[in-house]
């Protein structure tokens, strides 16, 4: 259905364009509701009952309650909206960011590093046909 | 009087009406904010950059204008995907700091100047650009971060505040070119505002950063600084630069360089330079500041 | 069949891809809906209008479009001072009739085309429209009653529906020449999307009226056929009109006629007009109504 | 502080531009708020106890009250908005738009007439120094 994009050849990226809009519409609104206050406490209380309240798939459910950051993303996620979900956790960007690196992730201690050293280098992370990660 | 006064005319300024007297381009990273608010900022960590913003600081002190046009985006904070809106011009006469999902800073409320922002607005529009005009939202890390780091922590913010929001958040975002058209037209709707009123635009976010993906944490700070020789001396050699090229080259949240566009289109065709700095890496990101004066 | 096919190429029109076939005008008055929604239209007073929408009935049952581009505007249904966007498109699946003050009108649920319209909210941004795009919104008269005048109470809808909403309440409203433009870039996204679906663009409002004011009533019947005739046969020679000659000639909600200049732009420059009907009065309104069709 | 606009010379017409937008937000949201049949009960239970959740000026309040529709216009009302009120009482936009004709306003029979005849002529009523609402 969707056409091909100049942007799918970016590793390890995933544009928030309107495909995936659609697809996480209602995975982003939760996670938009945990900017009330009372919002993210009946979260916290009980997350699966929370949950509930907005027509997610069993997948993006999961990927939640799992804390999968790349499911989420791959699931139609924005990652401002589910980084929501982290700072409710009082996770900060870093951690999220070292979660999802390279698909397995890294530690908190590593990424840290890799950032004071300039972060990820852009060499070699341009297209999909160089080597990932780098 | 009279002959000062076509003096200033001449050199293309009306000191009746308002005017933009700066630019400041700057990254508003929201750990900037957490590290100020909550007095982190003595750590080792966060050195490079309170000495970095020293010299902005005291600059804003002796600028001191009247009213700032703050080019940003929101992070889902007033706006979720319910409704998206390309430009956005806060028109009202308060916005309170976000709660964007761990309480709302704890900054001074910005006040608004109603009246300069629906002038702005109507120009806008009669001017063919497509403005969405708001009155009541919060405003999250991306307009209040700038605040801090021009202002660091008054009990109120010394300057009236016009909030004017991008998406860059939702593909497609505007164009470069489009967005430096904006700067434009924002100047024009200023200086034909009958008000003695000093004016700086703010265009905020950037450098290269990506928060999400397996890609998550890529700097490519050569193409920052060559993209920013470039937005201070030869802007129109860079507003074509498409989406992909930002998202590929400074990561997928580094396409918030286009709002440094706007306040560059804001600007005279010849401008100084008056401050440089760039630091990596504060969180996810390469930061950058510049401070541009027209020249007159 | 591969000589059919290039035939249809060599026409203009590639069958393959969604085309624009019709553009309809219509004025979108409330009182219209009551009069269908409670059984009234028997009665003298509707008698014109009915008979006069009877052909356009008759017309849309044998062109059958799969998707209607609605351009209307919301009168503080979904809307209201708190958030006022230029253009705004309707992103989502589902559009549900709002309350506007007396309860929902029964009329089916409007259903949308999201792939197709957000497919146009991409083309329109990346030429430069700062549009708005929204997923949840009720949609009032403005973009039901056009549904009932061309398709009277039908269980559902028979086509998808592209809500497009513009200002036209809050001054000041987007240019004529803006929304003409506009037109025209919707239908360069249409004609770029790739499924084989017909399409009619609807421009509603107007025509001439005046519901506010001392002046509540005014109608310039004159002005408003001269208008059209030009928006058929030669459109570029209205896009120039300014507000204050709309409201001052048909009354100040008469501007809602630049919703027309949108539809026009979205159609070939070679038109044919193959209906019209005016009638003074429905309401407060001169009701006018016409259908263009693209010539081969 | 509000520069001469050229609508200005336009007889009996409020253009609703930001000069009224400032002055009749509150007005106007409160009109807004009818959209809802819960709100429409309480306003019509009890109209001062609900106006009382507005912010509005006391002259603003008085008009609401007094269903005076001008005076609503001269404080920064909009028609669409104000309307809204009158759709609660059970009027059409004919029982307003008489009610406002010329100031002094006219019957709903004379306004109706008037619209049957081909409505108010324009002719005399384009700009101020013409002869008005004719
Ligand atoms: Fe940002
Ligand atoms: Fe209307």
């Amino acid at each position: 259905m969707r056409e091909p994009r100049d942007y799918d050849d970016i590793p390890g990226t995933y544009v928030f364009d309107a495909e995936q809009y659609r697809k996480g519409y209602h995975l982003n609104m939760f996670c938009m509701s945990l900017n009330k206050v009372e919002s993210r406490d009946q979260f916290r209380k009980d997350e699966a009952a929370y949950l509930d309240r907005f027509p997610m798939t069993a997948e993006q459910r999961q990927a939640v309650l799992d804390r999968d950051w790349l499911q989420m993303l791959r699931l139609g996620g924005n990652i401002y909206y589910t980084y929501k979900i982290a700072a409710s956790d009082g996770l900060s960007f870093q951690h999220v960011g070292a979660a999802m690196s390279g698909g397995g992730g890294m530690s908190l201690a590593e990424f840290r590093q890799m950032m004071l050293d300039g972060g990820r280098p852009i060499d070699g992370n341009r297209s999909r046909g160089e080597q990932r990660y780098g | 009087m009279a002959v000062a006064r076509l003096m200033v005319i001449a050199a293309g300024v009306n000191k009746d009406m308002a005017r933009i007297i700066a630019g400041i381009g700057t990254s508003h990273i929201p750990a900037i904010g957490a590290a100020v608010d909550n007095g982190k900022t003595g750590e080792a960590y966060w050195q490079p950059l309170m000495n970095g913003i020293k010299p902005a600081r005291e600059w804003m002190k002796n600028t001191r204008p009247d009213v700032c046009i703050i080019v940003y985006n929101d992070h889902a904070s007033a706006f979720s995907l319910e409704s998206i809106s390309t430009f956005s011009i806060g028109v009202g006469d308060v916005f309170p700091p976000a709660d964007e999902g761990y309480g709302p800073r704890k900054v001074p409320v910005v006040e608004g100047h109603s009246e300069l922002a629906w002038h702005i607005a109507e120009s806008l529009i009669l001017d063919e650009f497509d403005m969405t005009m708001v009155n009541d939202m919060p405003v999250d890390h991306g307009l209040t971060v700038p605040l801090t780091i021009m202002y660091d922590q008054p009990d109120a913010w010394p300057c009236k505040v016009i909030p004017l929001s991008v998406n860059v958040v939702q593909y497609p975002q505007p164009t470069g070119n489009r967005c430096y058209m904006l700067g434009k037209a924002i100047r024009r709707a200023v200086e034909s505002f009958g008000d003695d009123l000093t004016v700086a635009v703010f265009g905020t976010g950037g450098m290269s950063h990506q928060l999400q993906g397996e890609r998550a944490g890529v700097i490519n700070r050569d193409y920052d600084l060559k993209w920013l020789d470039k937005l201070v001396n030869d802007p129109e050699s860079i507003t074509g630069i498409n989406h992909t090229e930002y998202m590929r080259e400074t990561g997928s949240e580094g396409i918030e360089l286009i709002m440094w566009l706007i306040m560059r289109g804001a600007m005279a065709a010849n401008i100084n330079e008056v401050y440089r700095f760039d630091h990596v890496p504060v969180s996810n990101t390469h930061y950058g500041l510049t401070i541009l004066e027209n020249r007159l």
